[in-house]
């Protein structure tokens, strides 16, 4: 999933400090799971900023929403008379939701509460740990289903680095080596041949580095002929 | 439900400092919205205010009550009794702890104390307003087994005071050993799964060969003791440390052991000392003297952050200290740490002198307890916790004695941590005995304030799942939390974490404790 | 005008919680008035929401009180409670609220003493912060 | 000959090669590259010139090697794949031939976190490995990775570092087998403080027949004090520097001699042993101590040609 985190309350204060009138808006998808963004974060974003507000003697109005997914317009559109009513939309959503409600609502300003970081796994409760960059390519059935890509500091492939001590990745001894895993998870399944051979160089074009990424599913797409107009979900 | 409240005021406890005005309290009740009975008694434990009040409830036809007086557990069980007997939901009646929390703390200040009175009886109002009614369902047991797992001293014990009290023993024992039972005893046998809850768990158990579902209502943990893997960061650090028990035999085998000697309480000292018990220090005084009688000359050096031993083996303490064996004491500003890039050194702050010291090893033990080293798997099994030191951990001593946090599990003798057999039988009883009695309920009754989920906010996230310490969340059919109602305890842990705000506790929803709040801090005082 | 009274609230769970002001009571302890003491079942029950939106609706301190955690009736109830705590101290923290404001605290409802030393305890925290935002501003 | 450089030379006569490093200043001035060339010119075959080493920001090495090369020195450039690109690292091969610099270390390089650039944004298109791959086919074929053809191609002699003491172990002999089959000419080791480790791996590459395909280079550093032994051993990742190594430093009377001594010792030992071709001497912010260990290692005068 991806996951995000609130940014520091200080900054968001900031940020919507111009504004009156703040629509909060949560989203049930990634980010209620990874606890940054669902109704709770919501409803306690908004009370510790009324409270901020309080003390420092400032007047804003608040509304706290949730929306099943933001970063698709139709369920943006069912609280569309809440952004249009608002001076400023606070997204806690991953950016896609900010820009989604940008996007859609181009004259309104949305800004976003969360900073937008990985596509992670949650390895327990409360912690989320990044296990893939979105590289366009993947080639895990390769390297043991571990990416290296995401997982080493230096996205080799052809690793370990000199710096892996003992399992551990130079950057930081709290981070597992991602080529020790691949090592002996490769060995474990009897494949290490996999590691003996010299990668080429990625072609990092099925990237972000190729440009914007657009796909698409030619057969899901609607026709001109079956387009329907703004119509409510419900 | 129209909603008809009636207010009970109670003059016994509450008027005898003479600091509350009472009658002033209740006539203001009387102004407030919904209230269409107020009735102030000289005590509402009384069974002839009881009568009065239920009267006048009916009359007036009251759904909700307040009642201002003592906490409920003081009050007299028979007006809820009574009310529900008057077809007013107990659930609907709230009581305000108007003595303790406001009479007795607040003698010295009356103005306040009345404010404070008045301010959390109109609290009470709106709250018993927001309450709905619940009910108390009742699930019958299936059986009374009580499953005793383990067939050593404490188990025994455990199956024959289970079954004075009626209930079907039957003991699940790992080995061969065979001995006079109650009930039934299925050796080479173990545990494999568990489901359901107290009063009606369903046991996998493997006989021999086989493979067979056992139904049960409670359950005995009377797994015993054992040997601890040594795991913690200092056992990670340096790999070729002991636990006591190890260097103990060593020694005693008449190896040689390379000094110097440290010994230090738990691999894992970031963990509670609580945890390294009497019993481990017992044996680490007795050895480290052992050794400086066997050379003088040996280093042997105790680190530990609380020691006790039992009873006259303090003594040896004194020994040890006068035969020269150094003792350094730490706590949580400087716990032993060893660098894995030089795993012979154990650094840790002395609290004497308040500076670290490296002490420099040949022989590291840890005076780590013995606990059985299939606690874990146990554990697992049922769903209970373990303590850092690998023994079982037991519940709430509210819960009793030998509880464990779920109920219908009890635990007893070594698999807690390490006991003597006299003790381990005495557990064993009382284990057998609470085991029992709670088969012979026969019914299990649930529900009340539970919690319960809203399905279309929930996002499936597992969080309440994570949480419970009762397995009460599971994700139904619909890919949503559910509630196992029967093992709900009531708590709201779910209902605190949930992302989604997918999950409230009956009558105790967010929303009403904020009104509360909101409420109370209207009021000045 | 007076200076206005300290507003506390404190979050008890229904077991160790509640039982120490009727411990304190017993013994003939007396302690502020300004307590308002909210029943919960247990502090794992306790939302940081419900001490944000107290200290939004006018108190100036928080806290939330449960059984030990060593002896919690619902097992790691205190201990969720306190990691609650914790959670709303850290947004306290970084929108530059004092986070003294808001404190977990055990107990058992053998320690007679406790609850009138936390209020008193507390008591001194908003007399040395002062009222958290102006008079009257909370709606 | 591939490059017809001097080390290449050195190593193709047989005969046991030293190379030391230089480190280029935090600044615009040349002077202490002047300075180190003067002084060090003669005492080895070649002299590494590191880019912008643990990520702190330096003067070029293409450009230090320009200026050493005019005081009649001659370099190793090293490029980590870290700060530049396929195009950058291209570009900068085709710079440095034109330049004449003739060896060319490949390295991924160290994270950005040591350095003073923390904020910075890492590269890292390939890894050394890859770049070696690529570097030999344009030097081979005058083929770029992406296809494009180079008229006249660079005349590069290409060399590569292996970590022995890095985990896993087992795979570090393989590792230099991948580096050996991407194309490299030598290769210079992690610094060697753990013989026992290091000849351990010198068994696996020699029962590989690695040491007959690539030259190796011995990595070693003198110290001047037992905290800078300690400092290796702990906060440089991928480095073993055994306890009684930092203990006979601790105990010297003199410990810059002692540390001195060791680095003697190490290359005695190394010379004798099977598969090793030379030694580098990485004497960190110590250059001028490098003719004096190596006269005392025996190993002069260099040979030349």
């Amino acid at each position: 999933m991806i996951v995000a985190k609130r940014k520091p309350l200080g900054e968001i204060a900031d940020m919507i400090a111009p504004y009156k009138k703040i629509t909060v808006i949560g989203c049930r998808s990634c980010v209620a799971i990874c606890l940054a963004g669902g109704e709770k974060e919501v409803k306690m974003l908004v009370s510790a900023l009324k409270v901020k507000n309080k003390k420092e003697g400032r007047k804003q109005q608040f509304e706290a929403l949730v929306v099943e997914r933001q970063c698709e317009k139709e369920w943006i559109q069912e609280v569309e008379d809440k952004i249009l009513d608002s001076d400023l939309v606070l997204s806690m959503a991953c950016s896609l939701g900010a820009q989604t409600i940008g996007d859609n609502y181009p004259h309104k300003l949305a800004f976003p509460a969360l900073n937008t970081g990985i596509f992670g796994v949650p390895e327990e409760q409360g912690v989320w740990s990044e296990k893939c960059v979105g590289c366009g390519n993947c080639i895990i059935h390769t390297t043991g289903g571990i990416c290296p890509i995401a997982r080493c500091a230096k996205s080799m492939l052809n690793g370990p680095c000199g710096g892996s001590s003992d399992g551990h990745c130079e950057v930081n001894l709290e981070i597992d080596c991602a080529w020790y895993a691949i090592h002996e998870r490769l060995k474990l399944q009897n494949r290490l041949e996999l590691i003996e051979q010299v990668s080429a160089p990625k072609d990092w074009s099925t990237s972000h580095s190729g440009g914007r990424r657009t796909y698409v599913r030619e057969d899901a797409k609607l026709t001109q002929h079956q387009k329907k107009g703004k119509g409510a979900v419900r | 439900m129209k909603g008809q409240i009636q207010v009970i005021g109670c003059k016994s406890c509450t008027e005898i400092p003479q600091l509350i005005d009472m009658n002033k309290l209740i006539e203001k009740a009387s102004t407030m919205d919904l209230v269409v009975s107020t009735v102030l008694v000289g005590a509402v434990c009384d069974s002839k205010s009881i009568k009065q009040v239920v009267q006048e409830a009916k009359e007036r036809e009251v759904d909700r009550v307040v009642v201002l007086a003592c906490p409920k557990k003081v009050v007299n069980p028979a007006l809820l009794a009574a009310f529900k007997k008057a077809k007013v939901n107990e659930f609907l009646v709230e009581y305000v702890n108007i003595r303790d929390e406001v009479v007795l703390p607040h003698m010295d200040d009356p103005p306040r104390a009345q404010a404070k009175a008045e301010t959390m009886m109109v609290a009470a109002l709106q709250k018993v307003m927001g309450l709905k009614p619940l009910e108390t369902l009742k699930e019958q047991m299936r059986t009374r087994n009580v499953v005793v797992l383990g067939g050593g001293a404490s188990g025994r014990k455990a199956a024959e005071t289970a079954a004075k009290t009626g209930a079907h023993t039957i003991i699940i024992e790992k080995g061969t050993k065979s001995f006079k039972a109650p009930g039934v005893l299925m050796q080479n046998s173990v545990l494999l799964k568990s489901k359901g809850y107290g009063g009606n768990f369903v046991l996998t158990i493997r006989a021999g060969e086989k493979v067979e579902e056992l139904q049960c209502a409670a359950i005995v943990v009377a797994t015993g003791g054992g040997w601890t893997r040594l795991n913690g960061p200092l056992a990670k650090a340096c790999k070729s440390a002991l636990p006591l028990y190890e260097l103990d035999e060593q020694i005693r085998a008449g190896k040689k052991m390379e000094g110097p000697i440290v010994i230090v309480d738990s691999p894992d000292p970031a963990g509670k000392s609580m945890q390294v018990r009497d019993y481990a220090w017992d044996e680490s005084l007795e050895l480290a003297i052992e050794l400086k009688r066997r050379s003088t000359d040996s280093d042997i050096t105790i680190v530990f952050q609380e020691m006790r031993a039992f009873g006259l083996s303090e003594l040896r303490y004194k020994e040890a200290a006068e035969l020269g064996v150094r003792f350094i004491r730490y706590d949580a500003t400087g716990i032993p740490k060893i660098d894995p890039k030089e795993p012979n050194v154990v650094s840790v702050k002395d609290l004497a002198q308040g500076e670290t010291i490296r002490l420099r090893f040949g022989t590291l033990a840890f005076a780590s307890i013995p606990a059985n080293d299939d606690n874990e798997g146990i554990a697992d099994t049922l769903r209970i916790p373990m303590s850092p030191d690998g023994g079982i951990r037991h519940g709430s001593i509210q819960r009793g004695p030998v509880s464990t946090p779920r109920p219908g599990i009890f635990i007893c003798g070594s698999a807690l941590f390490p006991k003597t057999k006299d003790i381990a039988e005495e557990e064993g009883m009382v284990a057998g005995e609470l085991a029992g009695e709670f088969a012979s309920k026969g019914i299990i009754e649930y529900g009340g304030s539970v919690a319960e989920v809203t399905q279309e906010k929930c996002s499936a996230c597992l969080t309440c799942i994570r949480t419970c310490p009762y397995e009460a969340p599971f994700i139904g059919i619909a890919n949503k939390a559910e509630i196992r109602t029967q093992a709900c305890q009531g708590c709201g842990m779910c209902v605190g974490i949930c992302p989604s705000k997918a999950i409230e506790l009956r009558n105790c929803t967010d929303d009403i404790i904020m009104q509360e709040t909101k409420t109370m801090l209207r009021g000045d005082f | 005008m007076t200076p206005r009274r300290p507003k506390i609230v404190g979050f008890c769970c229904e077991r160790h919680g509640l039982d120490s002001p009727v411990a304190a009571a017993k013994s003939g302890i007396t302690y502020d008035a300004s307590v308002r003491i909210i029943d919960v079942p247990c502090t794992g029950r306790v939302d940081g929401l419900h001490i944000l939106k107290a200290l939004e609706d006018g108190a100036d301190a928080v806290f939330v009180l449960g059984c030990l955690e060593k002896n919690c009736y619902y097992d790691t109830g205190s201990i969720e409670g306190r990691k609650r705590v914790e959670h709303v101290r850290s947004m306290l923290e970084e929108a530059g609220i004092e986070k003294e404001r808001v404190e977990m605290f055990n107990t058992s409802s053998t320690m007679t003493w406790r609850f009138p030393e936390i209020v008193s305890k507390m008591c001194d925290v908003v007399n040395r912060l002062g009222p958290l935002g102006k008079e009257g501003d909370e709606q | 000959m591939k490059a017809g450089s001097n080390l290449e030379r050195v190593f193709e006569s047989g005969k046991f090669v030293v190379t030391a490093e230089i480190g280029p200043p935090q600044s615009a001035n040349p002077e202490p590259l002047v300075h180190h060339a003067k002084m060090l010119k003669g005492y080895a075959d070649a002299f590494n010139l590191t880019d912008n080493q643990t990520a702190v920001v330096r003067l070029s090495s293409i450009a230090s090697a320009a200026i050493v090369m005019r005081e009649g020195v001659e370099p190793v450039i090293q490029m980590t794949c870290r700060d530049r690109n396929r195009i950058a690292l291209q570009s900068d091969l085709l710079g440095a031939s034109a330049l004449g610099v003739r060896n060319v270390l490949c390295l991924t390089g160290d994270h950005q976190i040591f350095g003073n650039e923390k904020g910075a944004k890492s590269v890292f298109d390939f890894d050394s490995i890859s770049e070696l791959q690529v570097f030999d086919r344009l030097r081979r074929e005058g083929k770029q990775v992406g296809g494009g053809e180079i008229k006249d191609p660079p005349k590069v002699y290409l060399g590569c570092a292996e970590n022995p003491f890095a985990t896993p172990y087992e795979f570090r002999a393989s590792r230099l087998a991948k580096k050996v089959a991407a194309g490299a000419d030598f290769c210079q080791t992690q610094a060697i403080f753990d013989m026992d480790l290091f000849e351990k791996w010198m068994d696996e590459v020699r029962s590989r027949g690695l040491d007959k395909k690539i030259h190796i280079l011995a990595g070693v550093i003198p110290m001047k004090t037992a905290g800078a032994a300690r400092y290796m051993k702990n906060k440089v990742p991928g480095m073993i520097v055994p306890n009684h190594i930092i203990d006979r430093m601790k105990n010297a009377k003199d410990s810059k001699e002692e540390g001195i001594r060791l680095c003697v010792e190490q290359i005695e030992t190394l010379k004798k042993m099977k598969g090793v071709h030379g030694i580098h001497i990485m004497a960190v912010m110590w250059e001028d101590i490098v003719p004096r260990i190596v006269e005392e290692a025996g190993l002069l005068p260099r040979p030349t040609f």
